[in-house]
């Protein structure tokens, strides 16, 4: 399925897993969070979160800064 | 020394905060972080950039440095808001340095959308450390909104102006019930010594150690100015006066 | 730090020389001279008096500072030169700090007498460390008359406005050949760490500590003021700038 | 005989030496010097140096200064 | 001199605005409005006294001065709002200097009350002159709400220590698209001049003239600093440099 | 205005001395001098040059201007005294503005030469009015040697810098019995009026007008400051407050 | 009747008008405005505008300010 | 003959005077001045000075300045 990520469509699996897709990405638990169509996603709610065709998600992590 | 700096019931060691953006590299960060002594430094939520190699965490987890997430490039309170909450969960904090800025040019912050994102962030728990001008009319309110802490400009972010409006800095410790971290616009260590010397509580600044020829002199030279600083305001500096006073005894001249 | 400070081919480990003038004890001065951690203190030459307990000399020589006799509150080449040869035989060091002031007001250094003494006593084989004003062609000429440094006054003695004319001791640092030791006018820590900034190899001062409320505080507060500034001169402060930098990354926002 | 010590008339032994005068005076080695009829005695001259009636002598010290 | 000075559409000679307060007597009012060669000086609006002998609308009709309501002493934009509707039927003028400030101490204007007076007096077709901080965010705000001029001040009114931060009026005046006016903080003459070489298109101020121990006088002498500052402005400054430039010709010595 | 300026029993319309160096043309010369309503303005001697066209003493003679020669370019005491000598044969006036400058990069004058210069000068019949650095000793030691004025500088010649040391600058006032005249330095308008404030008799520029964009409106906005210092100065300017003092009565507020 | 004028209690004729009642204070037309519970009063209403027993009246008139 | 006149030697006619140079160079005499060898002529001395070989001369006027 596709859905739009950090802004670009992208294909994934259906049915994935929040946690899944970050594992995918090899995104660190530590410093990273989502938000699935405008919602923040509390990291208890990761691993039982199924996204579906079309979501919004974005996946953002701690940088340098200011 | 007798002197402890808390914000949010939290003792920290270091009256420095360091800022980590502008940074050639992880590696200078974790030396200026070590230099600096510092016990807390910021950091910016952004996407993820499959390009980034290394994280900026596990310098800050190996150094045992408390992170404080910033809001940094947000325009109104709902950005805002939500990108705190986003470091929450990603952070397992509730501290925020909270910044909503008006634009790029000044990246001075909107009092409005500022103070509107303070008091829901309050609301929802967070332990917000405003980046706020030199208003003191706002700074007030920003406190009577709960905020932990509130930390004026000196001057705007990235200038090196130094403090340009000691004056309301002064104002603006004269009638803080939380601790003032001078935030943005340290050019150099007398800017950091003047600010304590003022009465902060604090110093906050990145670029002027990031962005120096040699980062980690600088975080050094940064660590010692904020303690002198310090310690000045405390020791009661003498007054300043007009006319010329002798330091030798005008008494007991030999007639040579 | 690989960074030495030597004066006459004499390395001091502390680039802060401490006045003992104004001090409310031998007490304090002891005190005051260790927490400032300085290598160089100076003393003046009086008449013999009953009354005094205790002497200057054994708290210096027990703390392992070298001495600085200076000639304060003569008023002519002649007296200054006298003084020197007396402090000369008295502590044994051909070191002086020259000072040649034209009134009790203002206490400002009077460049002809000051000049004739220099020349006279580098002619007797002192190591002359003259107080001059802030005057770059004064200073250059004590420089031609042999001084082993030169000591820009920052505001006059006493007064703790700190520095007047930061751009007169630029220019005296720039085309100095000698070290240049900020001497007089000091009244907090950032002043110390902006004469550093400055470009400056030294720093002297006696009212800004001995008279602070909290003396010893006041000495470690410009024992690390002097270091910061010379780290930050080394380590290259950010240019100045009109316009914001922002410290955070611009890219990357997430859509919220 | 009379000598003018630091600005008095003072009564001192006839022929008395700089380095008697000064220890009489409890006067430190260290840190003192001695100025006769305006010329600084070096300190190896203060033993031998006899003091003739009528003479100015400065004896200084250091003090806490500048 | 093809520079005219014009707010809401109304050309004033003067750069300089009086404001009225402070004055010893009505007649030296009088004399300083005179003096001062101004076209618009403000008033408050208070309640009727009694006491109060002679009227300052009849000096300033005499004087043929146009006339600028305040709201000082209000701390809500409703009062605000409601002390310059009784001011437009009190002096039938859609003019309003809009002040809301905070506190007595500092008597600084309210970010959030002064924007929403303003927005509410402008919905009601005032042309709000009002009085604000340093902020150029705020005095963006300002502009946005369709006020005709912005007014920051140099520092807190009456003070007199001139114009704290000049890098704020520059940010200010560098996008304003309605005249930039310093209001309050204003001491002495190279103050205004100060004022209008940072482009300040005028200065308004009281206390420096009328708390003056001679206001009249000092009402001529800030007409010359805004005409002499307003000039430089125009006329373009001598860049600042390090280093001297010869003003006579390094060329054609004799040789003597 | 009952306030005249008098150097060597001549008095002077105007406060306002003008160098006529660095402009463009004898032409603008002559604009900036009516526009100035200066009564005295300098010029240099230099080896007749076939190539000149025109003469300045043509231009001054025209405005009624007194002519004040200097002796710009001189190092040495003897230098100066032949050139001073040279200029009264030339234009037939005992007064001199007396330079002796140390180098080409700061253009400082030699106190030494300076004042060795001055006393000859002064034992030749010359009413010397010397261009002195702001040290209040040496100012002190020219006005000893007869010299008719002390003329100090703000900053180095031609650097725009304005007054860098308004202390010294004080000192210098408080104690001097012949007109302080601030010479060099002046940048704009505010700086010159702020040379008045500080009790400068008068103020000498050159470059500020002559090589600014528009020097004829310079040169009138330089009037005009000079003007306003003075009489600010006159007029007693209100004391610095660190708390602010309403305008408007703190009484009478309506309750609305 | 009475009427709190600028605060005070205050006996006014019966039915005396605003206009009248500024009259009666010799207030300058030219700079002097007013509010009765809380409206302020367009100058044009003050002569046919009747006060009543009770009314809170605040009469303001310009003086010297900032 | 030939003097030394401003740093350049030039011939001059014999016997010239001071007066005569100046003319001949069309140099004002207001705001002008001499020096012969390395003495200021005094302008009443300008008719009368007559020039000899080998002098050195300079001749200086008032220009823009300071």
């Amino acid at each position: 399925m596709t859905i739009t990520l950090n802004g670009s469509k992208t294909d994934v699996a259906d049915d994935i897993t929040l946690a899944a897709l970050m594992t995918e990405l090899a995104l660190p638990t530590r410093g990273s969070a989502a938000v699935v169509d405008g919602e923040v996603v509390p990291r208890g709610l990761w691993t039982g979160l199924t996204l579906r065709q079309g979501q919004v998600v974005e996946l953002v992590t701690a940088v340098q800064g200011g | 020394m007798g002197d402890p700096f808390v914000i949010a019931g939290i003792e920290l060691e270091s009256r420095l905060i360091l800022g980590t953006g502008g940074a050639p590299s992880l590696h200078v960060i974790e030396e200026t972080l070590r230099a600096s002594g510092t016990s807390l430094c910021t950091v910016a939520m952004r996407r993820v950039d499959a390009a980034t190699s290394g994280s900026i965490i596990d310098v800050i987890d190996r150094t045992g440095v408390r992170v404080l997430p910033n809001t940094a490039g947000c325009r109104t309170a709902r950005e805002a808001v939500q990108t705190a909450a986003l470091a929450r969960e990603a952070l397992q904090t509730d501290w925020v340095k909270l910044e909503v800025v008006a634009d790029e040019r000044t990246l001075l912050p909107d009092p409005l959308e500022l103070l509107e994102a303070a008091q829901t962030l309050v609301a929802r728990g967070f332990h917000v450390l405003p980046y706020t001008n030199d208003d003191p009319v706002l700074a007030r309110r920003l406190q009577q909104a709960g905020c932990v802490a509130v930390m004026p400009l000196g001057s705007p972010i990235g200038t090196g102006l130094g403090i340009a409006n000691p004056h309301n800095i002064e104002l603006i410790v004269s009638e803080a019930e939380v601790p003032v971290i001078l935030d943005a616009g340290i050019g150099t260590a007398s800017d950091a010594a003047l600010a304590m010397e003022l009465g902060c509580a604090g110093v906050l600044l990145a670029s002027a150690v990031t962005r120096a020829q040699d980062p980690v002199a600088m975080a050094t030279a940064m660590a010692r100015a904020v303690e002198a600083g310090r310690l000045a305001r405390l020791a009661g500096r003498i007054p300043k006066r007009f006319h010329a006073q002798p330091s030798s005894p005008t008494e007991g001249m030999a007639v040579l």
